[in-house]
């Protein structure tokens, strides 16, 4: 179809959309000034300053990398996962080595691959698309890479000493308590936990502060980019969210290291209590995982179908009708426990109507399609991939929300199909589509469009057959979780079929990579603006300069590259010899006052390995929670310490404004 | 491992409704789901052959063919949307009316649908409520009331009686009246298990410190296989139930004989094997009714030789599994509970021969 | 971006964990990959011989103690022992051992038996669960590392987890062997 | 809402109404805190002028004087702006409160962790007394008498009068001393182990987190204070201590809940 056949050469250099052909010259810095500023806002050079880098378009790329490495572990582990069950009685794993590998692979790619993506993108793409020149926090911001970073190793190092965690991804007790998980692999496993989650929280704390406070000029609330608003959606519901399972990991901990008994029925504890605590989050989790390329979706659309989403402020109340409804869905993970029917009904109700905020959105998008202008890039074909791929995963999600079926479906190879279809489908076709869409704005070159096709198509196709058959293993009776199964039972033709779509889907992700290699050296100069997109990160070089933005922007509409530039155009009068930012009224906007953000600094990093040797040295004694409190009180301290020149230089800025104009 | 020979009932029960007619709309499994039915044991979520299974069955009919009307509908706007759009590129002058005029005529639209969708959705809430009170309405006079306690990784059956005398206790196989309603009371000894008999109802989770219970009937007499369907440890995919659904008289005779003590052995070799079995380990963990093993952390024995499997469901009963599950179950089965016994040829095979007394 | 530098995090934090990867792989492995219970174990019939192993190496390994100690209570030791605090038989929490307090004497106590009521299981119970409960009973008075050591059961708690305990100072008091 | 994303007031209004906060402006004292509020009103008032510069009739609001009053400027000069910012105004306040909103969730959900394990069980405490009334309550005295000298402490900032806040953050400290004390106190009264049954893991899982934040709550403010006696000192710090004066509200208002469960929750 029309998708297929409409691929056309590289955008040339140079795209439209940037500047409008009747404005006047945009005002730009004196070339000395504009490298003071780059001179301001650079990483230090060197072992120690790469380290000590603090800008957040370096701590994001770092973050993208390592997330991407990890998915890279748990696809690995998958295709082990499809060859040992690719042939009913496998001999390749035994069970222990089985249990560790889905254990690891759902651990990775929930915890240290899906949710952090999303935060490590934004952090790169939310101050260029509010017109800030960084985070808020910056420190803060490498912390929490660092630390996310280190509890990854952790549990990968953990795993290959063969501490690997073999409890499943949701870890139910009693099976990962004390009795019946000995030794330390649950334990890494809910280190792991207390890691990422941590770390996730920070940076959800600092996108908040972000978009709140640090908006250019102007982009009140209802001018944000979609995208921003789905990353300040996904962000209060980690703040939400999060806790719940920090609370059950660290009981869980408790429990298997001093004698707690929250989880143990002989003592007054209850083996539902886990499951709440970790459904309340976990649910959500699905939901902070999928929010966020909704965010790209939009971007996307709007970009490639050349004009604005329909129904903004529908899209943002449905935005936030989902992240809320997120918090009322868990127990249809617990349908087949003994709860009562009536609640169970409850639930059912609550899991169904979810989908209506998301319906709305789809179709709004259809409606843009349909109206807009398309051309159909690589970026384009992976986002339209959602409207067959979640479509299909959310009907599925409608089949397990009923309490009836979800007893004939749930723990059958029935979810898993549902599971990756929308995690895939909702996540991961708009993630790669957005890589397609921003490669060019990290590294200043376009991705070759002839492999991104080739990419699409094995993917797609690849996902189809590897993940359409598990339904029907499902309704044959095919439970998660086994390590082999008889010849009789029938499942190993459709297994076979589901192993080759696994190869295919490691194929393309294997173009990827090839083709980010080929393109970073080789591929076509992006320019500005290769896209012909409307938002602000476009209007800045690719790659963008250390400090975003020459001159701050002032915003006029939603889509500030594609309106009527108006005047005042740009804010002058920002100091370039000191990392000063523009902090901006919350709701609209308005001038506030002019900060000073920390310098780079190693402290985040050092403070980063002294939580690590907390936290896994408490798997081994509580009195690690003790002793390397000090390391951790002294790093932080340090870390939070205020550099007396700087401050000497603000007082004098604060007292004798004129002279720093 | 796999399983040489059937070790199932074989007769094979018409199925009540067939499978292809059941998942028309899922093309792949027109393609796939006879091959698969041919061979393989009763365990199969779209084959019922009991009322509860049945209920389930029909909701899943409906549910599947709104999900496929609506996955229908939205992607041919879809691609009616790509297909009739006109084509841009980067160069092409974006159109920003709407941001000045909003489009009144495609709010409407959407609002349409997403009102259409709003009343599919009750729809599924409804057809979930009627079902769910359906399943609950199954009626329980004569019911027979069976105990299943989960175990790593096998399943204990206690058959409940009001007369104590009557009460008897197997494992790893359940025979059911067809006919006859049968509620089972979960319990788990150790960690969460779940009872899944795809044919004849959903799952029920078993979970330590709590009860629940399941109720179903088996309208069609069979061998119905069973799994643990919650992840349960290291042999979580062995841990296999079959449920024999027979007529009524079958069932009573099957449920005398259970009652009764193990035969006395009639010659010196079955003699000398029950000598084996009560000087060496086995008695340590297992019970044989009538003698001095009585031991219940392993499965009770007293009527091993009636069962169609050993080891859960793993591999079929006969002689030569039995013997090498004896001699070395850890290979099969690593972690299994059951330690590996070294013992002379002779003795292994007087208590082969014991074990196949135990009828 | 280069990634040269998290290569070396990465490398310095393999050299850490190879520093404990020893320790790791003989606490963590499961039967699949059991090690030999005992060294001098490939002649099955040497506890006959009386020949008896110095070391029990399931007492490096945490399931093994974990299945000593589900034996411990499935072959009913507590009707003897309590739960370790001793009843008709000696309390195991406490240091002071009657025929001496390392591996293979605790063994012989099991396989052999001793007098005044400790009957000999060597004919009942496979070796390797014979070395499990050596290892486990061991664990009762705190002989073993803490990460081996198992922590607090699924059950009505009797005594702290054997994890948990101080490691007991032993003494062999024969005074018990006369006695009762 | 789409074309009312036109109507916005152009940002520059915000430059009249924004850049003249009410004592959110100024340096930090050199010698003595006269200078200060002088400093503060000085430069309050330079900004108020600029303000009334930008007003010009005919110049677009915002535009700097230099650009010429008739030509519309391209840039909006903001070198006027204040440097810092109390309150909800200062990126310092979201952190905080985003940090709040994560340990209340903490709490709420230990709690809840709490009545649910209670619903399971018949007797609650499962064995034994409830704990101790005495330094519970005495704590809880304390900890509400810490907000008094906390309350002056962030006024003192708001203010920008170093004396005072050194002052009210030494008092602070002295009574968080006091509250650690009789936390420890606390303790040994709890009539419960960890490890004794689900209600004393509870208890104690309560009882260790909110411990856990008087820990970190005080460990801050002694670091501010010290810095605030030693330097460098700039206008920023003063967000600092008044921030973090607003977390020692969070932490001591977060303890009446805890406290009522903890205390009254094993008697009702």
């Amino acid at each position: 179809m029309s998708v297929a056949d409409s691929t056309t050469q590289p955008r040339p250099a140079r795209g439209p959309g940037s500047v409008a052909p009747s404005a006047p010259p945009a005002p730009s810095l004196a070339p000395h000034e504009a490298e003071t500023l780059e001179q301001t806002w650079r990483d230090p050079p060197g072992i120690i300053g790469w380290f000590a880098a603090v800008n957040h378009k370096t701590i994001s790329l770092r973050f993208m990398v390592t997330t991407f490495l990890f998915f890279i572990a748990g696809g690995l582990l998958a295709l082990a996962i499809r060859l040992q069950l690719a042939r009913p009685d496998g001999k390749l794993a035994g069970p222990d080595l089985y249990n560790q590998l889905f254990t690891m692979h759902g651990s990775t790619m929930m915890f240290l691959f899906a949710v952090p993506v999303m935060q490590a993108v934004a952090t790169y793409l939310v101050p260029l698309m509010i017109g800030a020149r960084s985070v808020a926090f910056p420190r803060m911001n490498a912390f929490a890479y660092w630390i996310f970073t280190l509890g990854g190793l952790m549990l990968f190092i953990a795993f290959f000493m063969g501490i690997g965690p073999d409890a499943g991804w949701f870890a139910y007790v009693p099976l990962s308590g004390p009795q019946y998980s000995p030794g330390k692999r649950v334990d890494f496993w809910a280190q792991m936990i207390t890691f990422t989650e941590l770390s996730a929280i920070m940076e959800a704390i600092v996108l908040i502060t972000t978009i709140f406070k640090m908006r250019a000029p102007g982009m009140t609330l209802n001018r944000m980019p979609l995208f921003v608003w789905t990353m300040l959606a996904a962000s209060f519901m980690v703040l939400f969210a999060m806790p719940a399972v920090m609370l059950g990991s660290t009981a869980l901990i408790t429990d298997r290291l001093v004698g707690t008994h929250f989880y143990n029925p002989g003592e007054g504890g209850d083996a539902l209590l886990w499951q709440h605590l970790f459904w309340f989050f976990g649910h959500p989790e699905v939901y902070l995982i999928f929010i966020p390329p909704l965010g790209f979706m939009s971007s996307i659309i709007a970009t490639f179908s050349r004009r604005p989403i329909v129904g903004y402020s529908a899209m943002v109340l449905a935005l936030i009708g989902t992240a809320f409804f997120a918090f009322g869905l868990w127990v249809h993970h617990m349908f087949a426990t003994n709860l009562p029917e009536l609640g169970k009904t409850f639930f059912t109700a609550a899991s169904l109507m979810i989908a209506i905020p998301t319906a709305l959105q789809i179709f709004c998008w259809i409606a843009t399609l349909w109206s807009g202008r398309i051309s159909f890039k690589t970026p384009l074909l992976f986002v339209l991939a959602f409207f067959v791929i979640l479509l299909a995963g959310g009907l599925t999600g409608l089949m397990l929300a009923s309490v009836s079926l979800d007893t004939q479906l749930h723990d059958s190879f029935f979810v898993v199909a549902h599971l990756h279809y929308v995690l895939m489908g909702g996540a991961v076709f708009p993630l790669f589509g957005a890589f397609y869409y921003w490669f060019p704005k990290f590294t200043g070159r376009l991705l070759s469009e002839r492999l991104g096709k080739w990419q699409f198509w094995l993917f797609f196709i690849g996902f189809n057959v590897a993940f359409f058959p598990m339904h029907v293993l499902g309704l044959q009776g095919m439970p998660r979780r086994i390590y082999t199964y008889p010849e009789e039972m029938g499942w190993g033709s459709l297994n076979m079929v589901a192993t080759a779509g696994a190869f295919m889907i490691g194929a393309s992700v294997l173009l990827f990579i090839v083709n980010v290699a080929r393109s970073r050296r080789h591929g076509a100069p992006a320019g500005p603006n290769p896209w012909g997109a409307g938002t602000l990160e476009w209007s800045v070089a690719s790659p963008p300069p250390a400090g975003n933005f020459e001159m701050v922007p002032i915003v006029y509409g939603r889509y500030p590259l594609w309106e009527k530039p108006r005047l005042p155009s740009h804010v002058a009068g920002l100091i370039n010899e000191h990392r000063e930012v523009l902090i901006t009224s919350v709701a609209d906007a308005e001038l506030d006052h002019r900060l000073w953000l920390p310098a780079s600094s190693y402290w985040p990093f050092l403070s980063a390995l002294a939580v690590t040797a907390l936290f896994v040295g408490s798997i081994f004694t509580p009195w690690a929670v003790v002793w390397a409190a000090v390391p951790v009180a002294i790093g932080t301290t340090m870390w939070f310490w205020p550099k007396r020149s700087t401050s000497d230089m603000r007082v004098a800025s604060e007292q004798h404004p004129e002279l720093f104009k | 491992m796999s399983m040489h020979g059937r070790p199932f009932a074989t007769r094979m029960p018409q199925p009540v409704r067939r499978p292809a007619r059941l998942v028309s709309l899922v093309p792949l499994v027109l393609i796939l789901a006879p091959a698969a039915a041919a061979a393989a044991p009763l365990q199969d979520a779209l084959r019922a052959y009991g009322v509860q299974a049945e209920h389930i069955g029909r909701l899943w009919n409906f549910t599947l063919g709104l999900c496929a009307l609506v996955f229908a509908l939205v992607l041919a706007a879809f691609v009616c949307a790509l297909w009739s759009a006109r084509r841009g590129d980067a160069h092409t002058e974006p159109d920003i009316s709407s941001l000045a005029r909003p489009e009144r005529g495609i709010y409407r639209i959407i609002a349409w649908a997403v009102g259409i969708s709003t009343v599919g959705l009750l729809a599924l809430l409804g057809a979930d409520v009627v079902t769910s009170r359906a399943l609950a309405r199954m009626p329980l006079q004569d019911a027979v009331n069976i105990e299943l306690i989960g175990h790593q990784w096998w399943w204990e059956a206690r058959y409940k009686d009001a007369d104590p005398a009557r009460q008897f206790t197997t494992a790893n196989e359940l025979h059911i009246p067809v006919g006859r309603p049968v509620v089972v009371t979960l319990r788990s000894n150790d960690v969460i298990h779940t009872l899944w008999l795809p044919n004849l109802h959903g799952k029920r989770d078993m979970i330590p410190g709590r009860t629940s219970t399941l109720t179903f009937r088996a309208d069609q007499p069979g061998t119905y296989r069973g799994q643990c369907a919650e992840f349960c440890g290291l042999e979580h995919a062995m841990m296999a139930l079959l449920v024999v659904a027979e007529p009524d008289a079958q069932y009573q005779a099957w449920a005398a004989r259970q009652r009764q003590p193990a035969p006395e052995p009639a010659t010196s070799r079955t003699r000398r094997g029950r000598e084996v079995f009560l000087g060496k380990s086995c008695a340590m963990c297992h019970a044989i009714g009538g003698t001095t093993a009585n031991a219940v952390f392993g499965p009770d024995l007293t009527h091993l030789a009636g069962r169609g499997t050993i080891a859960s469901g793993m591999l079929p009963n006969n002689r030569g599994h039995l013997g090498g599950w004896i001699s070395d179950p850890q290979t099969l089965k690593p972690g299994v509970s059951m330690p590996a016994n070294l013992m002379p040829q002779e003795d292994l095979h007087a208590l082969l021969d014991y074990l196949e007394t135990l009828k | 971006m280069s990634l040269r530098c998290p290569d070396t995090v990465l490398a310095c934090f393999i050299c850490l964990g190879a520093g404990l990867l020893q320790a790791g792989c003989e606490r963590e492995q499961r039967p699949t990959r059991a090690p030999p219970a005992a060294s001098g174990t490939g002649d099955p019939s040497f506890t006959a011989q009386g020949v008896l192993p110095a070391d029990n190496r399931y007492e490096e390994n945490a399931y093994a103690v974990s299945q000593g100690k589900v034996w411990f209570r499935t072959y009913n030791c507590n009707g003897c022992h309590g739960q370790g605090g001793g009843d008709s038989g000696p309390a195991l929490m406490d240091g002071a051992w009657r025929y001496g307090a390392d591996p293979a004497s605790v063994y012989a106590s099991i396989a052999h038996g001793r007098p005044n009521g400790m009957p000999a299981f060597g004919q009942r119970l496979p070796e390797d669960q014979i070395w499990q409960l050596a290892a486990y009973v061991r664990s009762m008075s705190g002989q073993l590392r803490i990460d081996v050591a198992p922590s607090r059961s699924d059950t009505l708690q009797a005594s702290e987890p054997e994890g948990r305990r101080e490691k007991a100072k032993t003494t062999v008091d024969t005074s018990g062997r006369a006695g009762q | 809402m789409s074309d009312k994303a036109r109507h916005q007031p152009d940002p520059a209004v915000g430059v009249r109404m924004e850049n003249a906060p009410g004592g959110g402006q100024g340096g930090v004292p050199v010698n003595g805190r006269n200078s200060a509020q002088d400093s503060a009103q000085n430069s309050a008032a330079d900004a108020v002028s600029e303000a009334g510069a930008n007003t010009a009739p005919g110049a677009e609001p915002g535009a700097t004087a230099g650009a010429g009053p008739q030509a519309p400027s391209a840039t909006l000069d903001v070198s006027c702006l204040p440097t810092f910012a109390f309150g909800h105004r200062s990126p310092m306040w979201w952190g905080t409160l985003g940090l709040m909103v994560v340990e209340g969730t903490v709490f709420a959900l230990a709690v809840m962790s709490y009545f649910y394990l209670r619903s399971h069980s018949s007797a609650w405490p499962m064995t034994g007394l409830p704990p101790d009334l005495l330094w519970g309550g005495v704590n809880t005295a304390i900890m509400l008498a810490s907000l008094v000298p906390n309350h002056f402490a962030k006024r003192a900032a708001e203010r920008l009068d170093l004396q005072k806040v050194r002052l009210w953050m030494v008092a602070c400290m002295i009574v968080s001393l006091a509250f650690l004390g009789v936390r420890v106190l606390e303790f040994t009264t709890l009539n419960t182990r960890w490890d004794s049954d689900a209600y004393g893991s509870a208890v104690w899982m309560l009882m260790g987190l909110h411990t856990t934040h008087l820990i970190t709550d005080a460990y801050d403010s002694l670091v501010l204070t010290v810095l605030m006696f030693t330097g460098p000192l700039e206008g920023k710090r003063f967000v600092d201590v008044s921030e973090n004066a607003g977390y020692w509200y969070f932490v001591v208002f977060s303890w009446i809940p805890i406290y009522a469960v903890i205390y009254w929750g094993a008697r009702i």
